[in-house]
């Protein structure tokens, strides 16, 4: 019984997303930093580049080449994970990589890399949406110049109710999940996965839940990036 | 990517815009045709199941073995799945040797969850003893001749593969020989998008230079099982509605192939 | 009991062979290629080159390089193989490549490479004879200028009698096997291994009987290649 | 390294030593000063313990998990330990991906000698059946960001992760949850060397072109536990008795934030 | 391979071809003449079995280790055995670290194969518990000094170290230590040639020139256990069916060194 | 029980040394070498170089880099060590290589990497210093300019008593173990690590007791360079 009269067992409605606390910049090294809480979700992500692709052979003469690194620390999870990359984790920072390319203006610096980590150190659910949200700020913080700001959210099905950012236990054992990325401007899609089992109603519904769902990320996003400009003004004289 | 290559490129991807421009492919097929598909059944002995698809010139063996052993701690009554997919160097000049990288590891994960949230596999039938033994499927993928789609290529060859299945009990001392118990197959449908043209079926040219890929699995009522929109281009949500109600036509008819 | 009044277990008298069936330019993509039935043996076998050698270590300033790679596809035995190459596969690579590279001009070639990948699709005894016999009509059929078309056939003993290309049971049970690999015109060795227990008579008889097999195969090589060509002709206005 | 990197690096090197021959530091701090330490413990749910470190600017997670194992032969009714460390391309851009390195691996091994030597982890408290079940504590260390010492971080981190930690019975079935048995931490205090300046807490410059390295882990006692000198350079019989002294007065301070 | 390097062994090649067409050799060996070669027997504590090969300047290692483990499924009262060989850098300035190349596969293999095929090892006395507990015996082959023919010094290595070899049963608590129960050890012998000259025991610079090898593994009666060619070059009917009778003399000799 | 009436298991005393014999230049094919048996330890180094440091990327533009590799032999531990690096080879190879760069003249060879190969055959306690000492002497014997040669030996504390050179049981059963190298010329520290129990009056005890070790062993390298030589003046003529 994941929901009851409408409320979810953490109190939430179903269009209602968990709490999210994000701060840009909170890591000294990296060019560009982003820490952000997303639920029981903690997720670091930092930026380096463009500065050469090596080895060549991945270098693209026309563009900078986006290569996402989604990591989940050996303590993240309930059971300990081997450190190094899974299956799961090379699926992931492949589509990580993907959609965060089509915002950057990659054509700007060509025969470069642009490398984007993401460390996973508490997970719940939605982590991939948590990772592509704090490497969009990491970026934006980092000042590659990219057409939009990309946010990720998900929704899905549990108990028959089409719900939006499924939590620990209703990943577990909800019916459907649907993690997407947009560019918030135009609303294209930038990623888009989808296991479970949704009628073409369903999915519809499902799809403007997690609209709006980026939407609002979207926002907390853009609020971070500000706290983090002002911050720095208010030190500089 | 040399400059040579990129240039090469370059100019096959003009081409083949020019001609999305009037609505045309490469081979003079419509967007929304597929080429020719072959399913071939129970062709390696030492295999519990097997099968071989082409679709056009892409060729493609499944492989299924069955292993005893330990089930999940979270699932002790149910048997397990995994799903590999190989993208040797016979099929193509690209593809080389070594563990698989981030495309066979992608396509592999599709294909699998397709199979898995379809509930194709009824892994609840193959229990041995609760909690200690339970069947393994081993659902092996290897892929012989590249020329485009592979998600629908490979998902079907999988499909097909444990349609030829048995539970070899005998080998393994566990009672009879047994067809693997199945629910209805999941149809894996995919779509590449370049130039704002969005075709199904992608053959090698139209993968090369595709922006965006959306693979669709559907159950056998249409329903959505599986999705995955791949590569670093965009759909707009309306491209994304349309591409699961063309995916609903195809499926139909793919899935007789697997039935007869 | 492997063999009983001359004939073997599935019918064969000592020095047959099983039924073999041979199909050169099967696959699209590859430059040649060959699919091959030997008994139980399926194997598919495919040549790229020549092209640049990578990584450059491995180019030879005065020749191409042959590099086979035998691979058993994880279904084509009884237990399941786990993917990738393991010592034996290794060992067949290289005994394989060896003897290929004796063949090809490779002199015209240098500082190229020549894959030649070798499938094998479902196994039962003797897949190393069937795999170099393949990529032999495989890189015919690519075109590669070769001194010779090799060939390979195993002889062996079972139940104390030398016999000719072991079956399964045969070559678990069986007391020697012998494969060889020839360049037919001159039918000098380029292959050959040995395990098992023979005197230098036995040897001298197997020697003898796989060479023969070698002779009979050779035939169905090249009537393989003839057809490939014949169809291409009627193929073509 | 490049020409030029290696030019770069000299001219660094020559500013860090013209103010070392003033008995300066980059940052202004004396020889005998550390940076900042903060410690935060309990940050993540699904580790039995972790821990947040930051040394001025380096920063390092700790997280501790703990599972049910077979003992060692040797010590049947033993509990065991291991401590990996990882340097992720977040940490540092000369930071790469892949398994550990020989910084890594050093670094892991000399975090683990310290604890395992002072006796920190009760292992002889972490058995469940005798020569068949014991409790396996796994300490990863997980450095986020990369300003010099990790050695003395690390070694923090694990200790305050340990301190967070509880056996997690309920969770394997093993009886309830206690805290984890534990006795008093070793304190990690390390020292870099160049032109014959030897400094404490080196921050990342002060790393970069250290000669010579040394980490003395001391008990509660002030005795020593483990040391590791590290890097081409070498220390005099004296330095190496001063570094002794002077880490014993630094442990005692840094073993109180550790009590809090 | 650089210009430079293949113009070098272009001239050594010459050089020895111009030797061998007065059927002459480097070193002034006839074509059936083996170097000196040396055993040592029992060097090594805690190894089961040791002993250190030499034939001129080639320095082979071998060490047995027996463990107790689980027999395969279809020989439940056999033990077991494995063959590994490692060319470490130590042995020659071509020789590179990391997991064995396909040079030490094959020379492992074919070491094995000659000790496997002769029934040199017993391994049906080698059984503990039928279908439980067998004891496996590794056999590790480190070359020290490369100078040429490592199968023959390595098959020697291996059968001197497994005539040295105990069984450690009171180590591992399975009764009291007993000698290794063997047969006859298999004696390899290789040929080298070049330029239609075969030769004996290959030095390193008649190994670099070598276009075919040959390697034949006899037992006590002279009958053929195990055989392997080698490189792209080949051999006519009539020069291995000689090899297999040169090899019957020199296994006799070779023979009596390790029974001394 | 370690030590009793000031005697140790062996019959040494605590400021005792095991048996050493050290033999340079043993091996044909590296540039230097050195065999050398300390107690139960059996131990080969060699080293080749300088030469072109590949790959590129670990050459350094102003020195030669040393890359020692500490390495067990299956064999020569009581339980089989699975060949190829563990952790602890690894640690010990870096520590090793540091100190003996420590007197090499590198600046004399920048781009060039000089290998230094250890291989651990048999195994009791204290392999870390055998094999940085006989890595000494086949850097010496290979001629490599060194402003000294280095020397390793440890001290420790069995039963409450600080000795030297700890044998098997002593390492096993002891209470603490420091090796330490040294340039005997200057008696500067060049590798030291410590793990176990010791109190800073201990600690002073075991550091004067490992370089007294150090000088003795010392000694013996110095003797075994000479025997070398003059072997090879009398087979000159």
């Amino acid at each position: 019984m994941l929901i009851k009269d409408g409320i979810r067992m953490d109190g939430r409605k179903p269009d209602e997303l968990r709490p999210i606390k994000i701060e840009a910049g909170v890591l000294h090294r990296a060019q560009g930093s982003c820490y952000l809480e997303w639920g029981g979700n903690k997720v670091m992500a930092a930026v380096y580049g463009p500065r050469e692709a090596i080895p060549r052979h991945i270098q693209h003469p026309l563009k900078a080449v986006i290569n996402a690194r989604y990591n989940m620390v050996p303590f993240s999870v309930s059971d300990r994970k081997r450190p190094g990359p899974d299956r799961r984790s090379v699926e992931i920072s492949k589509v990580t990589s993907e959609a965060l390319e089509h915002v950057v203006f990659t054509g700007l610096f060509p025969r470069t890399m642009i490398d984007v980590c993401i460390e996973v150190l508490g997970a719940e659910a939605g982590t991939r949406c948590a990772g592509l949200t704090a490497a969009a700020v990491a970026l934006a913080d980092a000042g590659i110049p990219m057409r939009d700001l990309p946010v990720a959210c998900a929704a899905g099905k549990i108990d028959g109710t089409v719900v939006l950012d499924l939590a620990g236990d209703e990943d577990c054992e909800g019916e459907a999940d649907m993690p997407i990325a947009i560019a918030p401007r135009t609303e294209e899609i930038l990623l888009m996965q989808m296991d479970g089992h949704m009628t073409y109603q369903e999915f519809e519904e499902a799809l403007e839940l997690a609209l709006k769902g980026c939407r609002e990320v979207s926002k907390l996003q853009k609020e971070a990036l500000l706290r983090k400009y002002e911050t720095k003004n208010e030190v500089a004289p | 990517m040399s400059s040579h290559d990129e240039r090469l490129s370059a100019v096959k991807k003009d081409y083949l815009v020019n001609l999305a421009k009037k609505g045309k492919r490469l081979d003079g097929r419509g967007p929304d045709e597929y080429r020719p598909i072959t399913i071939e059944k129970h062709l390696i002995k030492n295999a519990e199941g097997s099968a071989k698809v082409t679709i056009g010139n892409t060729m493609v063996m499944a492989g299924v073995k069955l292993d005893v052993g330990e089930p999940y701690p979270d699932t002790p009554e149910e048997g397990a799945m995994t799903t590999s997919a190989e993208l040797p160097p016979i099929a193509s000049p690209t593809f080389e040797t070594g563990p698989p990288r981030e495309d066979a590891i992608e396509l592999a994960r599709v294909v699998d969850r397709g199979i898995r949230e379809s509930k194709f596999i009824k892994l609840d039938q193959l229990c041995i003893t609760p909690g200690e033994e339970v069947w393994i499927v081993f659902i092996d993928l290897h892929v012989l001749d590249y020329d485009g789609n592979l998600f629908d290529a490979c998902s079907l060859a999988a499909s097909a593969a444990l349609q030829d299945a048995i539970i070899p009990g005998e080998r393994l001392g566990k009672g009879e020989n047994r067809p693997l118990p199945l629910g209805s197959p999941p149809i894996s449908c995919t779509f590449a998008k370049y130039a704002d043209f969005i075709v199904v079926d992608p053959r090698l040219e139209e993968d090369e230079v595709a922006e965006a890929r959306h693979t669709i699995a559907l159950d056998e009522n249409g329903d959505l099982r599986a999705m995955q929109k791949g590569l670093t281009g965009s759909f707009t949500v309306e491209e994304i509605k349309n591409n699961i109600k063309r995916a609903q036509i195809h499926a139909k008819n793919i899935r007789k192939l697997l039935e007869e």
